[in-house]
């Protein structure tokens, strides 16, 4: 009866097999999960945030449960850009699409990534970490103010030819206002979004329960508001959008693509299900077989609203 | 004996709860493994997901580690020789308390065999292993491995009080040397369990010591061996998101400042790598 | 051995018997609960935001579940301020402070109501609601912007002599900004947070789950939100501050009373388990008892942080 | 006949499940009623709470309306006479999935009886009673309270098919005049359940109808019987958070523009006061 459904996008310029990628940092370097997952089942995957130099991050206790949702205050640890190129990108399976993610704490220094990972092979385009909500100095400001914003895409922009996406921050008051921004820098694509700025407390020791005080909620709890904000981006732009932020079911993922997302991430879900991402992309199709989808591409934007 | 056993490569498979009952110092959770869910090496352990597996639930989001226990069947305890894999958990918090109302014939997911294995001693090395609280239940199958193979071992287990001595009955089944401790002399040495390991580390003969129990338990064992000049092994029990390394949320600070994943790169770890005084 | 904790606070200069108030919207007009709470066991209650003329609210579907947490666009459906202070007050009890709650599409609305309810027996105190997220004209504006926060809350304090409340939206880059504008303008308190805006979609029909498109996000997902800007308001400003956002046990009241709230509010808790503000309540009491708490107030800002 | 019953005031309470087994057309959960559980009147529902009891959880977060198909006990039909409510359900999305999932032994939350009752037929009517789909729950207890008192009734229960149709059984037990219609013709009229509807409608005797089933159903029997002249009741099954009048969730529109709250001026409403074309 039915064909098998088209699956593939293409997003900020890069072809994917599927819309599933791997949300950043909650992937590892994409070898974590060979026991679990064949990462080709996957549109690709985005690598845990790269400095230019290694990263360590904040002492235990680094993540907490809440409810439907996790903390966490990784603060950005990483193997550094030059030993991912080296010792992590050749482990990856030849033909998955790896968009490498990108931080710094100081635009000069994510320029600097940006510029030594244009041309490796394997690395299809670039994610500019623009949102991380609990290093001190760093992501939050760029992340929130537009000025800043605008001047990080352009100097990111300048310092490569591959394609840009900028993950956005949810801890703004208008994101529409964010992506408008990036728009108009040039970035070829949004993600939207990174973790909700949160706080848990032990009540017993009266303490926070991250040793960093503050953290990034992440998980199904905030799907609802990232499906919001995506919405939002893609009523304010054109440049195509990656959801984040909650998925853990093809349907999930549907709805994201509903509301204009043209691919998704999947973060803390494969945290609990190592197998979560190509169970999502699984979803995606059987959703398309049963509601006689013949291409993906029919769903982005097809949200019906009075 | 020698080197670690190659740990088999981690699966998720979804168990069937055969039963789930209280005993003494914890409740001993018996799950159904099908063949293909591989056997733990010692000091391995699982993850498992309490919001059950048919309508998926999303509060509580995270499993759980536990130590595998035992692995049964291929010679087994159950009375029909299904092969069924053991934990045994105290109820601390809300997660271990949601396990604690899982019934028989209910479902759980799990992830596993996960984890760096205890490393065999070396010929020549009497095994010393000092557990405490829940850390009792990591040690057992190094217990039963060294006895199995007829290594020299001896058993240290503490406890606040004899009823909180988890899994006793089944160290005592194996016939190994064992010594308890607890806070309130119910059981054994009055006191901590480094009172009864104390006499043994100045014997003179070679010895490799396991521990895993309470951090101050831990450090506190971890500094008479290196005092001592013993190999030390510690098995952390930190909190954990993923149990495989990719979520960064179980790291410990290295001696040399570089830091580990508990999950990973142990939970077994060498007591001189970790910097003993930032372990949370 | 250990005497009963005093659980009296003063909020806003409101004496409250115990910290816990309800929160707006979700308790009705305070008698619909009876069968199930006696309302003299709590602090007190902030009745459903009154405006000038009764109003209507949006059509169904107006409610939707979310992982944890749910959304709503009721829309500020309410009696409007006449026939509250005429059919509504002298049904609560006496000797229960009732916190009536403002809303206006416009500045001058805002303070009509605000007068018509200053010097009304029961009323102790007032709560602008700058901040519902779904409603098209009205809040979202003075709840995200500090100019107009601050004319609104002069209005308001010009209109009225009694304790001045303002609830703040969470869908702002800073919540500290907007309280110390607060502060500045002569306001008693600060309630945080409102509902977080946020969409959900049904997969199957191609349409948001709500008529309106837009929600608002409440419940146990937002705790940890709330929590982080509640902390953050009480580093800003020295007037108190109400906690509000996915409290439904006495621990999670605990943990806002440590991140310096004064006194919280029971919300969504409230339908799934009619007697949750006493339970909290209690749940409060239990925690002083079980730490050798004497007062409460030992508790308001105590979080213990590097 | 005259007024309806005054409904007794609602309690929340915990429920034993003493079972939940599948049956034609749904599941029967039965659920052992303490003795101060207050029965319902006919059309009154409850809210139960899907998270358990022990420890909170809070995915998935709001209770769900049902009716309650009946309090058995007084003239019980349990075996062993004890106290039981009733609750007849369909699987039709998560929470009633994870329903399906409770097992005998379970404990369940519920807030009852709540909302305001059919009101009862005035003397010389005729009541007959149209249901539809789950909506055939709701109708139980007022047939069976005409039935006792004597007054004159008739049923009319249409679904899909006659694997379709919930609670046959008991009404064919109670002996009342019943008339069957499905979609496929596998029982009774062939179509839908307004064509054995209507030659009652012109007999000429005064009627009153009570509908309770899918949107378009109850907008057709209302539709019918406002063309007949006959008064018609409708209990409408909305989204609800809270059941008892605090959210506002569950909001109608009446033909004058105002709202009702299906929880609380409902879930039952002379349908002359709704605006048909814009329930959900
Ligand atoms: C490798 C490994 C093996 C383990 N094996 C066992 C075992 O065999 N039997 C057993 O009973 N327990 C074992 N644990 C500990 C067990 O994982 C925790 O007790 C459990 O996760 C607590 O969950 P909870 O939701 O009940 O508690 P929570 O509500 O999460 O926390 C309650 C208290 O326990 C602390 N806590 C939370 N997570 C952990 C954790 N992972 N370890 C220690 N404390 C924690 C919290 O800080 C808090 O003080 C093991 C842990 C690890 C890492
Ligand atoms: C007063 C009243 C009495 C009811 N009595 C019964 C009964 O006796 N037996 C029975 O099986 N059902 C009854 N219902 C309907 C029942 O409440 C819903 O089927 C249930 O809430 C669906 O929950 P869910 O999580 O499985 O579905 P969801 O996942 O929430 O939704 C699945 C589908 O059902 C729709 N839906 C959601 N909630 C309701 C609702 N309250 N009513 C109708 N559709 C809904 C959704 O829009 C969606 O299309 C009654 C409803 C009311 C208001
Ligand atoms: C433990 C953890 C680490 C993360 N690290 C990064 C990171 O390095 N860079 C980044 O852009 N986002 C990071 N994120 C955010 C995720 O990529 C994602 O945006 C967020 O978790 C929301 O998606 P989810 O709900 O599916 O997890 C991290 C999230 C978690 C939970
Ligand atoms: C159905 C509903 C209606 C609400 N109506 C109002 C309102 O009228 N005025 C207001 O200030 N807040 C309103 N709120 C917001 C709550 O008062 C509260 O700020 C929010 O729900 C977060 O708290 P909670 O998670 O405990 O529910 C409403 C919330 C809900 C769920
Ligand atoms: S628990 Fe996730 S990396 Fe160790
Ligand atoms: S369901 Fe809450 S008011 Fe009706």
């Amino acid at each position: 009866m039915s064909t098998t459904p088209d699956l593939s996008v293409e997003f900020a310029g890069i072809p994917l097999r599927n819309p599933v990628l791997t949300a950043s940092g909650t992937f590892g370097y994409g070898v974590e999960l060979e026991p679990f997952l064949d990462l080709r089942r996957l549109g690709g995957f985005v690598a845990k945030s790269l400095t230019l130099e290694p990263r360590h991050g904040n002492p235990p206790p680094r993540i907490a449960e809440t409810p439907a949702g996790m903390l966490n205050a990784i603060s950005l640890e990483n193997v550094g850009v030059e030993a991912f190129i080296e010792e992590k990108l050749p482990a990856v399976p030849d033909g998955v699409p790896v968009i490498a993610s990108v931080f710094g704490t100081e635009i000069e220094l994510y320029a600097e990534v940006c510029k030594r990972l244009t041309g490796v092979p394997k690395v299809a385009g670039l994610e500019i970490n623009a949102s991380c909500p609990h290093v001190k100095a760093g992501g939050i400001e760029f992340g929130q103010s537009p000025d800043a914003l605008g001047r990080l895409v352009r100097a990111c922009r300048q310092a490569t030819t591959l394609p840009l996406v900028v993950k956005l921050s949810p801890n703004v008051t208008s994101i529409a206002e964010m992506a408008r921004v990036c728009e108009g820098e040039g970035a070829s694509g949004i993600a939207a979004i990174n973790t909700v700025q949160a706080l848990e407390v032990d009540v017993e020791t009266r303490r926070p329960m991250l040793s960093n005080g503050l953290g990034g909620l992440s998980g199904p709890a905030i799907r609802p508001v990232a499906l919001r904000m995506v919405w939002q981006c893609a009523q304010a732009v054109s440049i195509p959008i990656c959801g984040v932020g909650g998925i853990s079911t093809g349907e999930d993922a549907v709805a994201f693509l509903l509301c204009g997302a043209t691919a998704i991430q999947v973060g803390t879900a494969s945290y609990l299900n190592p197998a979560a991402a190509g169970e999502v992309a699984d979803g995606i199709a059987a959703y398309c077989e049963r509601h006689g989808v013949a291409s993906v591409r029919e769903l982005i934007g097809a949200l019906e609203h009075s | 004996m020698s080197d670690a056993v190659t740990p088999a490569a981690p699966q998720r498979c979804v168990l069937r709860v055969r039963s789930n009952e209280p005993e003494r110092g914890c409740i001993r959770l018996v799950l159904e493994a099908p063949d293909s869910w591989p056997a733990a090496a010692p000091g391995q352990f699982v993850m498992i997901h309490l919001s059950g597996t048919g309508v998926a639930r999303h509060d509580p989001l995270l499993p759980r580690p536990m130590a595998a226990f035992r692995l049964t069947g291929e010679g087994s305890t159950e009375p029909d020789g299904t092969r069924c894999l053991e934990v045994l958990y105290k109820v601390v918090g809300r997660g271990t308390a949601l396990l604690a109302e899982c019934q028989p014939g209910d479902s759980l997911a799990l992830v596993g065999p996960l984890g760096v294995p205890f490393p065999m001693p070396q010929p020549g090395e009497e095994a010393v292993l000092v557990g405490g609280g829940t850390g009792i239940a990591s040690l057992f199958e190094l217990a039963r491995t060294l006895r199995d193979a007829g290594a020299p071992l001896r058993v240290l287990l503490g406890a606040r009080s004899q009823d909180d001595l988890m899994a006793l009955a089944d160290f005592e089944a194996l016939g190994v040397p064992l010594e308890l401790a607890t806070d309130d002399g119910s059981a054994g040495h009055h006191g901590l369990v480094t009172a009864p390991l104390e006499p043994w580390l100045g014997a003179g003969s070679p010895l490799r010591i396991y521990a895993c129990g309470p951090t101050p338990m831990m450090v506190a064992v971890a500094e008479l061996a290196e005092k001592a000049g013993h190999p030390c092994h510690l098995s952390l029990e930190n909190r954990m998101a993923c149990g495989f390394g990719i979520c960064l949320g179980c790291a410990v600070r290295s001696r040399g400042d570089a830091l580990h994943l508990v999950c990973r790169d142990g939970p077994v770890f060498d007591a001189k790598e970790l910097d003993l005084g930032a372990l949370p």
